[in-house]
């Protein structure tokens, strides 16, 4: 099992090769990606800060919690910090284990928990020159509402 | 007697404030509501913060009544957007 | 959109490569994999034979129909023939769109369909020497039950 | 009178009647089901095929009314296990 966040461009391949094994039959990746366009606006980059103090422990957390449901420790998620172009990867998640089932609601925890809880920022560049950040999500048992709105959602 | 904590604010806090880190003196029974309650109560910008934003006090998530102790890091974390 | 059965082995790199859009947040990546155990008996390999002539006319068919619920037309899908090895790719799904709902959505209904419908036997090749057809599942809406038994699952 | 129609065997199917092709005459009129009874009625091992069997005409899945045409291609398709 493997869990980081870096600001290093993310190889997928690399991440995959920390998942497989003979026992496993089904192998699945998943991809973060910047998108050129949100909410109606043109996109032309995304800037990702993370608390990165707590931001490799948080995502370690999901990892464990995910391993459970995988069934199998082979599962390695790395998410990327700082200045991001159209297409690169802000996330990658990948995950094997002998049955598909598992492998899919896995994968699908570890992005929907990130969205909940890991304590990363994402500030949107639009074509226009301005730049905002994203509506985000409160993380759950940390004391309530904020007086941000909760939306959210990336990719 | 009072305490100092080490307080951290991140992306569209740290911009509301100007400022990424404070040392701030709280009592020796202090809360997190109590540090929160008195950051606000500096009146503005500090008032632009939440009552109750999402704190992570030693880079764990941490509610309203959790006690503080002296060095703690505590962190003001606008709601999250990754992935 | 890209629908193939083939003999030849599948890079799961190059499947990946068909799709993805500066429009797309979301890439997922299925790989079905040859595992090294079914029911309990060691496995040493997997042949695979396929209805050629009506196996990737199905495939397109499975695609379309998943391309439906993805909405881009950004999803590729390989299937492999003959005979494979422990570890070796079976199935390639790619897919990319906007949102990551969309992609989880239709890669798991492209694996399925192909798991009901797909005209493709395999036949397990056990360490002991032994070698038996995988009990499989009679496709819908062809004339009903069918003798053999209704099991099957792969990966 | 009769027409005549190519059917296809695979894999456990195949390994039953020990062929993957068979050239089978059926009446003008004959529908799937009447194939399948026909070569049923044939007897071993002809009638280790299931009574209703999935079948697939000109590669595309039949259900057992439909009717057969001169020269079309009748594949018997065994529980599938593709993936």
């Amino acid at each position: 099992m493997r869990a980081v966040v870096q600001s290093d461009p993310i190889d997928p391949e690399r991440v995959l090769a920390h998942v497989g094994s003979d026992e496993d039959g089904a192998v699945l990746l998943f991809l973060g990606v910047v998108r050129n366009h949100a909410d109606g606006r043109s996109v032309r980059g995304m800037h990702y800060e993370a608390y990165e103090a707590m931001a490799s422990g948080v995502l370690r957390e999901i990892a464990g919690e995910a391993a459970e449901t995988l069934g199998t420790d082979r599962l390695s998620v790395v998410h990327r910090t700082g200045e991001l172009a159209i297409g690169e990867v802000s996330v990658a998640i990948a995950v094997s284990s002998p049955h598909r089932a598992e492998s899919y609601e896995a994968s699908r925890y570890v992005i929907e928990e990130i969205k909940k809880r890991l304590p990363v920022w994402k500030k949107e560049r639009y074509v226009d020159g301005e730049a905002s950040w994203v509506e985000g999500t409160a993380p759950p048992g940390s004391g309530g509402a904020s007086a941000t709105a909760t939306t959210g959602d990336a990719s | 007697m009072s305490l100092s904590v080490r307080t951290l604010f991140f992306a569209a806090y740290r911009d509301l404030l100007g400022t990424s880190e404070l040392s701030v003196e709280v009592a020796p029974d202090a809360t997190v509501r109590d540090l929160v309650r008195s950051l606000r109560d500096r009146g503005a910008p500090f008032d632009g913060l939440p009552e109750q934003p999402a704190v992570a006090v030693n880079q764990t998530y941490a509610g309203p009544d959790e006690r503080l102790s002296a060095g703690d890091e505590v962190a003001f974390i606008p709601p999250v957007a990754g992935g």
